[in-house]
């Protein structure tokens, strides 16, 4: 009997994706710069850089180091804001046919919602994710993401100004990663995303200073690879959103635990600096695993996990 | 842009610490220009985790070879000193912004410590000799046990090179910025292509500066992605000249001109 | 001049440590099984395995997974109780003169205060440190650790149990670590340690089961470094006791970073397993460093990170 | 035990995927016993992490070597294959309770696979052969092909070697505890101490059960530490046999009565 291929179509609120392989945020630019290597539109989709309503310029350098099987970084969410992003960035992803998901921050609840509103009426942008482990400015510096109320807060409005599907990415520097997850079901996402970084420092006992010119960091690669699958795992079985699995994948067996835990899409991020064709192989790595498992279907593999 | 796994076809003790690896990267050497990098993974496992960056020595596009010339200073290049002929390694590139070597009347090439690796490629690529008055090359080092091996690496027909050592042991007893006041006559219009640790392309970007010499310089950071999109790699650049505060080693560079950084 | 040795002593409460250098509960056994690669009374102490009122079996295995630069454990905290402890493993080390610090674990804080007590009899015990990452089993099985209330109620009965110095052994799976570290200092604790193990998971994609029989297990290694030094960092500054820093320490520049955050003492965990000298390693770096910079006392490193 | 940077002496290809390791490492090789394993770290680096259990396969005090026969299944193994001569390995070791080669009538050893490994130094060290009325070793493997190269590893003289084949491509066509029942004969007391794969060892174990043999099986297990600390090497024990449920293969073992385990 001949085949045909595995089907590795998604969902997130209204959007399907071609298949579950997107980049994370900060780690694939603005879909441009990796283009002679991968093709973007090959992707399930591609997450862009963290955008603000005004262009940011970061922190000061140092702001990478690495770390045992992964880095600390501290960029401090430079962009080039969100007009720029429109109007410069955006046209090569809409022409070339790029599944694009705009990664937005903000120090308000006011300032998440006016960029949604801004990047609701540009064409060629098919989803929202929502970085919430951004300091809320206005309430004492506490990352939204590290407090229900607040994230559900930052939903709700990302939600009530924008009719795009909405992607909550979550922190995983909590007790419990499960209720922020909640909380932004309840406020009204169509999905979640996790984790972003874990924080983290590093010190040169030479000068006897931190590495970072921020003193933390965020945490990435291999190295948080277990602590993301097991907050993925919990978080599958708490909402009924789809999750998207991002911490640590560079091959195809990295990405089957993740879906196999219950995501139902991953993210690679520090994989691409690792190998930057590291998409393309876990895209090829799913389906030929699916095919060797007589899979007809992603959803078949999607929360599979055995007792 | 490339991304292979290279045959490593040579590697070569050069001097202590230093060593010279060719590649086998046909489709590196095609693109190749004078001053850009490549990435190059140490190992297949993930300690040390990230790729490493190291200037275009030399390549032959004719032989589809590339020429990395390296120091030992840590896990990765270690790594890489052991590696033997035959393994395999994952090298993306050409990546960045190379010399910019349009027009001069001459041209000064300075150079210090193993940042005399991109000279090379630099040097042999020069448009032919006539069409600069002169064509200088000034190195600087330590020592003349460190510096003679590292000069013989340019070994270039027809090319004078010039150096210094801070003991004295070999060339001029001094800094290469001395070099450059002795030889760069006032009379020509020259430009000065530099590369070394980062003390020293100061003293050179100062030095140029001051005698309205136009100077580019090719930075170091550290790096993680090579391609622009980690934001890692910022060195400040002046204010005002539009480039919002940070300019990114791996896209913007690694080559500058020297008016471009913060100093 | 001739300099004499530097002073490598600190203090936990009363306790005198001869070094910094102590291995961290639950990976040198009951410092009998290395003692023919390093001799326990050359360490500042040896933490023993954690010990419960009852013997315990443990879980089913496998029980261990490596992971990228790290490794996942869920032993399920086997151990040969406090009673066969006391007679069967305590001896030796006292024989021995080997500074020994006693780590338990308890399903109530009554069951804390119970082990305290015994233990407080017991000749050859210099102090205790209270591992509170267990469930609390009568509370609805949250862990101690992730609930300053919690903490501080089992630091205070053990305190109230016992008169040696106590140490609280903080879990790094919570939002705020420094709320907890401040709650077991309220409770009267000597010193907190930090970090316990981060939670992770794993999974065979072949078999599509977790790798590890109890589902989820704890990160410890290299990989969790950079997370543990920002909690030491973090909590050094926000509390007046003594840390203890754990968390991913193989060599003498890693035992120095922690030093210089803030810790005035290091616990070398799952290094024990990749070097077994690493302790002995780590004294003889810290020294070396002390001499090249002139220090005379350890004291003049801790905490002497530069802005 | 010691912990020691053991130089490779010798790397040698066996077979597919088999290499034999040669180490210079004469604490070791002085302490060691027949069953009991090293723990050698394949890299300096952290990943892979852990240090990987070996059997000692053979070692000589007067040479002042151990020899490892390995398979290689994964990062580590493959690292090791890679290793050159005079590279420094971590060694600790000789680890755990090796076979107990007390009384018995006749000995006999079966091994399976990579699972032969250990046999050598055990066959090796049994009390002079008239001690015994017999000494018999059966070997069992997938295929000739695998199975030939590992019982070559064996060749002491005078011993007679059985084999047996799942594919009949050499010796028996069958498993290897056919090759038992052929062979161990019911007049004497036997001994049957035994190394390979888990499936095999439950077949061996429960034949012996059933015929009343006294056994020894050789198993493997997940390791951190491999002295006794980290208890993860866990294997269920029998309920009511004084081991609190689990014993630990590091440290009780590798080497078990088979009544010990709970299989
Ligand atoms: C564009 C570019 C081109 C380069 N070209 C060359 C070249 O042609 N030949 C060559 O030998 N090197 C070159 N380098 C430097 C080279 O990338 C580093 O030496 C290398 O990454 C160190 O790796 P490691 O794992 O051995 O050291 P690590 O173990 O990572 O670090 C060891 C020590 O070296 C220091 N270090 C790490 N990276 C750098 C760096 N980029 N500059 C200075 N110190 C560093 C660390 O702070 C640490 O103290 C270049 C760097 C850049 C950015
Ligand atoms: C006491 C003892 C003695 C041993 N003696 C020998 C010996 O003499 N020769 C030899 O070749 N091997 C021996 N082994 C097995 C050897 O330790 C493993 O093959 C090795 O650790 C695998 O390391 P790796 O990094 O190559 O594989 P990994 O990359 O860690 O794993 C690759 C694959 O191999 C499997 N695997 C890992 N460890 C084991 C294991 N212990 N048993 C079975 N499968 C495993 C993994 O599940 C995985 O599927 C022994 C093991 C023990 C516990
Ligand atoms: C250099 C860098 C920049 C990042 N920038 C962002 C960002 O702008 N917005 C965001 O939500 N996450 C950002 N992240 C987090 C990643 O998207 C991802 O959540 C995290 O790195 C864990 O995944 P990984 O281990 O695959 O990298 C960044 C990560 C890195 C390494
Ligand atoms: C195998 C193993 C067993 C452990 N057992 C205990 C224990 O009984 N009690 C405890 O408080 N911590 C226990 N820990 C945690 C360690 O003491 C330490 O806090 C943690 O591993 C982080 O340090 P490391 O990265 O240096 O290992 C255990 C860790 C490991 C790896
Ligand atoms: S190294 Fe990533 S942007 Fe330059
Ligand atoms: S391997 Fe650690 S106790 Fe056996």
């Amino acid at each position: 009997m001949v085949r045909g291929k595995p089907d590795l179509e998604i969902k997130i609120g209204g959007l399907v994706l071609k298949n579950p392989v997107l980049t994370a945020s900060g780690t694939f630019g603005y879909g441009r710069e990796f283009a002679s290597l991968v093709d973007p539109a090959d992707l399930g989709a591609v997450v862009v850089k963290g955008i603000s309503l005004e262009p940011r310029s970061g922190n000061p350098p140092p702001r990478i180091v690495e770390t045992p099987c992964g880095m600390l970084n501290a960029i401090g969410l430079e962009n080039v804001g969100v007009e720029k992003f429109v109007s410069e960035k955006l046209p090569f992803l809409r022409e070339n046919g790029v599944c694009v998901i705009v990664n937005i921050l903000g120090d308000s609840v006011e300032e998440y919602g006016r960029l949604a509103e801004i990047l609701d009426n540009a064409p060629g942008i098919h989803a929202i994710e929502v970085n919430i482990s951004c300091p809320n400015v206005k309430q004492g510096g506490v990352a939204f993401g590290l407090d229900p109320e607040a994230a559900r807060a930052v939903t709700a409005e990302v939600r009530k100004k924008c009719s795009l599907p909405v992607i909550i990415k979550l922190s995983p520097n909590v007790t419990d990663i499960t209720s922020i997850a909640r909380a932004a079901e309840d406020g009204g996402a169509d999905g979640v995303s996790l984790i972003n970084t874990l924080q983290g420092m590093a010190i040169d006992i030479q000068t006897r200073k931190p590495r970072l010119a921020n003193v933390i960091g965020g945490l990435s690669g291999p190295a948080i690879r277990p602590v993301a699958l097991r907050m993925v795992w919990q978080t599958a079985k708490a909402v009924s959103v789809p999750v998207l699995g991002v911490g640590g994948i560079t091959t195809p067996e990295d990405a089957l635990e993740f879906l196999i835990a219950g995501a139902s899409a991953v993210q690679i991020g520090t994989g691409n600096f690792i190998n930057p064709r590291a998409t393309i192989q876990v895209i090829e790595g799913i389906e030929k695993y699916l095919i060797e498992h007589d899979m007809n279907s992603i959803h078949d593999l999607i929360g599979s996990l055995n007792g | 842009m490339k991304q292979i796994d290279a045959e490593i076809l040579k590697i070569e003790p050069v001097a202590k610490d230093i060593f010279r690896l060719t590649l086998k990267a046909p489709d590196i050497a095609e693109a190749a220009a004078p001053g850009q990098f490549v990435m190059i993974r140490p190992v297949s496992g993930f300690d040390p985790l990230l790729p490493r960056p190291f200037s275009l020595h030399d390549w032959s596009e004719k032989q589809g070879t590339i020429v990395i010339l390296f120091r030992v200073v840590g896990k990765g290049t270690g790594i890489l000193a052991q590696s033997r002929h035959g393994r395999k390694l994952q090298v993306v590139g050409p990546l960045g912004k190379g010399f910019d070597i349009t027009s001069a009347e001459s041209v000064c090439l300075v150079g210090g410590g193993i940042g005399i690796a991109p000279l090379l490629g630099l040097a042999k690529r020069l448009p032919e000799a006539d069409a600069y008055n002169e064509i200088a090359v000034l190195l600087g080092g330590a020592s003349g046990e460190e510096l003679a091996p590292l000069a013989e690496c340019l070994d270039i027909p027809g090319l004078a090179v010039r150096l210094a050592t801070d003991d004295g042991t070999l060339g001029h007893h001094g800094v290469v910025t001395d070099l450059m006041e002795n030889h760069m006559t006032r009379d020509r219009d020259w430009l000065v292509l530099s590369c070394g640790p980062m003390p020293m392309l100061k003293a050179v970007a100062h030095l140029c500066r001051k005698n309205g010499w136009p100077c580019q310089v090719s930075l170091e950071s550290v790096m993680a992605c090579g391609m622009g999109v980690c934001l890692g790699c910022a060195v400040k650049s002046p204010a005002g000249n539009g480039h919002e505060g940070y300019l990114h080693v791996c896209k913007d560079g690694p080559v500058f001109w020297e008016s471009d950084v913060a100093w």
